[in-house]
């Protein structure tokens, strides 16, 4: 059987920098499989190279058995996988439900031409699409905020309309950098509720994350990445419980 | 729409002209160059039309009656020019305009055909300007008149390899374009030619590359950085003769010692000494030929406003196109006479001596 | 043509040209200083077409339009390579490389003696010699382009470069493809600037190096500021403000001699205090 | 013969546009500003300078009153203008268009008070003429525009690579931000920077009319060569922005000898266009 998401032999450099280092991994369809390392183990590199941000001075990614090498960004979505970014990079002048519509794929007038010569055209088939925006807020439990500027959002607000906006690209395989970082308690809760539902609805979920309180709860499988190589893979218990990860985690990073 | 319209306009309109004129009060417009890279040049029009104005009203004004100047900047725009042209047409009905830059005249021309409005122009010399519009005027020849007296008189010294130096705007391409038809149809030979940037003072690689083509005669044909040209000339250790038009009359490019030597034709124009010490003492600068341009221009629009009044005729356009016309001849700095739409006036051949500008030849434009 | 027919008229042209800036500094954020270049090319296409009698108005305009959206794809170009401060200096080389072109390319434009005698627009085979009609021409052509401007930036392309102006790694993480917007973009931008180009020149019935240089992409780039970035409102008020300041100015008193400089001062205060105080300008967004 | 001189011209003339190179991509690597508001003060430098003459100062008088000018005016942008900005956190375009509005100002202030004519310096001695290698002509003027650049290139080198506070500016420059947490005073450092940038681009602000003439609108076109020069010779790099300043300024003055010069500038822009898009990082980027 193919594997999912393969990871084979990534090098990445800056420089004299390795950001990766013969990083290979593979993760499974319907998993959620978090991402772990110290600081500056290559977590968000590593995403960066699958979602075609940065090209790898070696190694491969391949999707479905398929090699992603040299995609361009959008046909990486295309093909089903869809990114956040650590810093959200929400458009923060937009309302709430027009950053999920700016990311619903394939929309009648999103060039120019049909905007203009077909405009009733365009405004019913962007009433429908609001209706599926709109959906998608409620599923992450924002839809009494559609209307809203983002700016005028919660931290914790923002964080759920990120993964609202990757869930209107349609992907099926979601790779979250640090979803539930810098979050109450309360809201914590919301999120993992959020990401379980998600992978029970059978998309696959890639998490960068720190709180291994988070990790122990969400996790079917754990990478934990160090020097940008692989240093272990395996379920939540192991990985957090093994002593040598420990150190390198808490004691290696300070 | 027009029925909405006009009633606003001239309700606005005369709004406009209460708060700002006065009932003895003659008023004439002047769209120049004010801003801008032509803004030099504008602003010795200008002052040329304000020294007069304000020598005339000092004098009691024309019958009694004072005359004021409403100045526009155009930019040397032509579009500019078209909203000045229209403000100063239609808000303010002033029958006269003084225009100056090929371009923007040459744009105006045909709204002064249709609105009956007298373009004088005393700064421009296109030849496209003699013929553009009835109703614009100019009181000095054009490039052509004078390109083809100074080829003549090139060919009869004997200078017959000619190069160019032209500056890349209207007015001077239109000396290079002349100089191209009219120096060979003399019997001269054009080696070569150079453009300069309007504004732009460094002649150098220009004048090295003319030089290489060994010609007897340069023509400069450029309104501005004639002092920055000749002190380049000098120092390059040029030995061709330097020729052109009326544009070398500068007193600063005159006195200098670089310029020992040069040949230009001379549209006529002295300001008698006292005059441009007056000038001088007025306004802290030379009294220069633009400036004496348009003082002896407004002396013209001042004799044809005289005679209608005189007359008892109304201040128009038209009248005032069709006075010019029937007075003719014109004696304000220089005996001047309209036989077309571009005036007659003496063309002198003069060179620059010690610092001088001395008259070897005397001519008339026609 | 009355004073205010000509107002109207130039306004209306340069609030064509300002939607083309607004779509290409403001909403896409390519700040192109070159906007006035491929107005000049429609401008001389259709005096071109028109004074060489080889089509009549309409079908001059349409084939300005066209080149001008190939040129402006082709002058925007370097900014989907180099970043913002470069493509502004690449965007003052091309500007100074178009006027050049207009300046000594005399067969083709007339040189810097410019084209006079352009003849007056035509609508079914009808001359529009009357001054009104060609207002009116101006106006529908400035309403087309409004229409054409709302019609874009409430649709799923307006809301597209919005987010690109915010942040184009994000809309690419959302699979769409930020080049094919901006090309977009460009495309209409560039057709806003022929088609204004175009009805300049028949309204002015002259055109010269002079219109399309370096001050007049500035004054454009000014237009934009003050009215307010990204929207139509601004777009429009910017044009009819800056085009009034000047005659409205003539009538304070201000001596003459320093007149002049003093107008061109105020175009700069302006600029600094808008960017100081209010950079979204009278009706806009913020830059 | 021709060549030659066409050569030591374009020199004289590369070299003062390699010190306004010079100062505008210290401003640039440091404050990441687009300053082309350095043109006014380029062109202030010299008008103070004229004006100081005309009153009959002595020469070093007047130019050092021009730099002081010249350098009270950067300070003063980057102090009230542009550090403003900075705290509003304007973005890129709103500072270039504050930036182009100064230069709008400065000009037409000029412009208003001096006239929009040609001024001339009235100084005897430059325009005394040497001949050199040969029968290459040079006037005083242009052999001190030369020197006086060299000295000012050589100046700034020392400065950055020899001095605590030039060291300090290139750390500002590689890393706000890190400098700001070690202390650095970032802001204060960017005064510092416009005030020396805006000193030095005075002395070509003064050489260069002093052969041409002044003119109020004048100093764009150097600025934009010089900016050509900075970004092709690669931002950041003092060498390559002096060095490309001179090879742009022969080329121009050289591509004379080929084709008609009416295209001499619009060659260059090509030129210049085709290298953004083929090399967008500058010829010396890669030294760095």
């Amino acid at each position: 059987m193919t594997p999912y998401l393969q990871a084979s032999a990534v090098e990445v450099s800056f420089g004299g920098l390795r950001a990766l280092n013969d990083c290979s991994f593979t993760i499974q369809q319907g998993h959620i499989t978090c991402l772990v390392g110290p600081n500056g183990a290559g977590k968000t590199t590593i995403f960066n190279v699958i979602t075609g941000f940065l090209k790898p001075n070696s190694g491969s990614v391949t999707f479905k058995g398929q090699p992603l090498d040299g995609w361009k960004p959008q046909a990486i979505v295309a093909a089903g996988i869809a990114r956040t970014f650590q810093n959200l990079r929400l458009f923060v002048d937009l309302t709430a439900v027009d950053n999920v519509l700016a990311s619903l794929p394939g929309q009648t007038g999103e060039e120019p031409l049909a905007a203009i010569f077909r405009p009733f055209h365009v405004a019913a088939a962007q009433r429908r699409r609001r209706e599926e925006a709109l959906a998608i807020l409620d599923r992450v439990g924002l839809s009494a905020r559609s209307g809203d500027f983002v700016r005028n959002l919660s931290y914790g607000e923002q964080k759920l309309l990120i993964i609202a906006r990757v869930l209107a690209t349609g992907a099926e395989l979601l790779l979250l950098d640090e979803p539930a970082s810098g979050l109450s308690s309360g809201a914590l809760e919301d999120v993992m509720a959020l990401l379980r539902s998600l992978r029970n609805d059978g998309k696959t979920l890639l998490v960068v994350e720190h709180n291994t309180r988070v990790v122990q709860k969400i996790a079917d499988d754990v990478l934990f990445l160090h020097q940008g190589h692989l240093m272990a893979q395996g379920s939540p218990e192991t990985i957090v419980n093994d002593p040598a990860l420990a150190e390198i985690y808490f004691g290696g990073a300070i | 729409m027009r029925h909405l319209l006009r009633p606003a306009i001239g309700l606005l309109a005369i709004m406009l002209t209460v708060t700002t004129a006065r009932a003895e009060t003659i008023r004439f417009g002047a769209i120049l160059p004010l801003t801008g890279p032509g803004a030099m040049i504008g602003t010795q029009q200008m002052r040329g039309i304000q020294f007069a104005v304000e020598k005339i009203n000092a004098a009691g004004g024309v019958r009694g009656n004072k005359i004021e100047i409403v100045f526009e900047d155009n930019q040397a725009k032509p579009d500019q020019s078209i909203l000045s042209f229209n403000k100063l047409a239609d808000l303010q009905h002033l029958p006269m305009i003084f225009t100056a830059y090929s371009g923007p005249s040459l744009a105006m021309a045909p709204l002064a055909t249709r609105k009956k409005v007298l373009l004088i122009n005393a700064g421009a010399q296109a030849d496209k300007l003699a013929t553009a519009s009835p109703y614009l005027v100019n009181t000095l020849p054009t490039i052509g008149d004078e390109i083809k007296i100074l080829s003549k008189y090139l060919i009869s010294e004997g200078k017959k390899q000619g190069t160019i130096l032209f500056e890349n705007d209207a007015a001077g391409i239109a000396g290079r374009d002349d100089f191209v038809k009219l120096f060979p149809a003399a019997g001269g030979t054009i080696l070569s030619q150079e453009p300069a940037q309007f504004g732009q003072t460094d002649y150098r690689p220009a004048l090295l590359k003319l030089a290489d083509a060994k010609p007897d005669v340069m023509l400069v044909s450029i309104t501005a950085g004639l002092l920055q040209l000749a002190q380049q000339y000098k120092q390059l250790g040029m030995t061709y003769t330097v020729a052109g038009t009326t544009f070398f009359a500068e007193p600063a490019t005159i006195a200098d010692p670089s310029s020992e030597g040069f040949i230009h034709t001379q549209v006529r124009i002295d300001a008698p000494p006292e005059l441009a010490a007056e000038f001088k003492a007025k306004y802290g600068v030379e009294m220069e030929f633009f400036t004496r341009q348009y003082y002896n221009a407004m002396q013209i629009v001042v004799a044809v406003t005289d005679r209608l009044l005189a007359e008892g005729k109304p201040l128009t356009g038209e009248t005032m196109h069709d006075m010019l016309f029937t007075i003719g001849k014109f004696q304000g700095l220089i005996p001047l006479e309209f036989k077309s739409n571009t005036a007659s006036v003496p063309l002198d051949i003069n060179v620059m001596k010690g610092g001088k500008d001395v008259t070897i030849k005397q001519m008339s434009s026609d | 043509m009355d004073f205010w027919f000509s107002y109207i008229a130039l306004a209306s042209i340069y609030v064509l040209l300002g939607l083309s800036t607004n779509l290409l500094v403001g909403i896409a954020g390519i700040f192109s200083v070159s906007q006035a270049a491929v107005f000049g090319v429609g401008a001389y296409i259709v005096a071109f077409f028109l004074m060489n009698d080889i089509t009549s108005f309409l079908p001059a305009m349409a084939i300005a339009a066209v080149c001008c959206i190939a040129l402006n794809i082709l002058v925007t170009l370097p900014a989907l390579r180099v970043s913002g401060d470069y493509f502004v200096v690449t965007s003052f080389g091309i500007q100074l490389l178009a006027t050049a072109v207009f300046t000594n390319w005399t067969d083709g434009t007339g040189g810097a003696n410019g084209l006079p005698g352009i003849p007056p627009p035509d609508l079914a085979g009808k001359a529009l010699e009357e001054s009104w009609q060609v207002v009116l021409l101006c106006l529908g052509g400035m309403a087309l382009g409004c229409l054409i401007f709302w019609l874009v930036m409430r649709a799923p392309f307006g809301r597209l470069l919005r987010a690109i102006r915010e942040d184009e790694l994000a809309v690419a993480a959302t699979g769409k493809s930020v080049l094919r917007a901006k090309v977009s973009a460009a495309a209409l931008a560039g057709a806003f600037a022929g088609t204004a180009g175009g009805l300049y020149a028949t309204f002015l019935s002259f055109i010269d190096p002079s219109s399309f240089d370096l001050d007049a992409s500035i004054l454009l780039l000014t237009m934009v500021v003050v009215g307010g970035a990204r929207t139509l409102a601004g777009s429009i008020i910017g044009p009819f403000l800056l085009l009034a300041l000047p005659q409205i100015l003539t009538l304070v008193d201000i001596p003459t001699t320093i007149a002049a400089a003093a107008r061109q001062l105020i175009y700069g205060v302006l600029l600094i205090a808008f960017m100081l105080f209010r950079p979204q300008g009278l009706a806009g967004e913020k830059l | 013969m021709l060549a030659l001189q066409l050569l030591c011209n374009g020199i004289v003339t590369g070299c003062a546009l390699g010190v306004v190179a010079v100062s505008f991509s210290f401003v640039y690597a440091t404050t990441k500003i687009f300053h082309v508001a350095h043109a006014g003060v380029y062109t202030l430098g010299g008008y103070v300078a004229w004006s100081m003459l005309g009153h009959g100062f002595p020469t070093a008088v007047a130019v050092l009153t021009a730099i002081a000018a010249a350098t009270a005016l950067g300070a003063l942008i980057q102090g009230l203008l542009y550090a403003r900005l900075e705290r509003r956190k304007a973005t890129h375009l709103v500072v270039l268009i504050a930036s182009l509005g100064t230069l709008a100002v400065i000009q037409n202030i000029l412009a208003a008070v001096y006239t929009a004519d040609i001024l001339r310096f009235n100084l005897p001695w430059g325009a005394e003429v040497f001949r050199v290698a040969g029968n290459v002509r040079l006037t005083m003027t242009q052999l001190l525009t030369v020197v006086v650049s060299l000295v000012a290139y050589g100046g700034v080198m020392w400065f950055s690579n020899g001095t605590i506070l030039g060291k300090q500016i290139r750390a500002v420059a590689s890393n706000p931000f890190l400098a700001e947490i070690t202390r650095l005073q970032p802001r204060r450092v960017h005064i510092y920077v416009m005030a020396i940038a805006s000193a030095l681009v005075c002395l070509p602000g003064i050489l260069v009319p002093m052969d041409f003439g002044l003119q109020p609108y004048n100093g764009i076109t150097p600025l934009l060569t010089a900016t050509i020069a900075m970004i092709a010779g690669g931002v950041g790099s003092i060498t390559g922005a002096f060095v490309l300043a001179i090879v742009i300024t022969e080329l121009q003055n050289m591509s004379l000898l080929f084709i008609p010069g009416e295209w001499s500038i619009g060659v260059t822009f090509f030129i210049f266009v085709i290298f953004m898009l083929f090399r967008p990082t500058g010829l010396f980027a890669a030294a760095r």
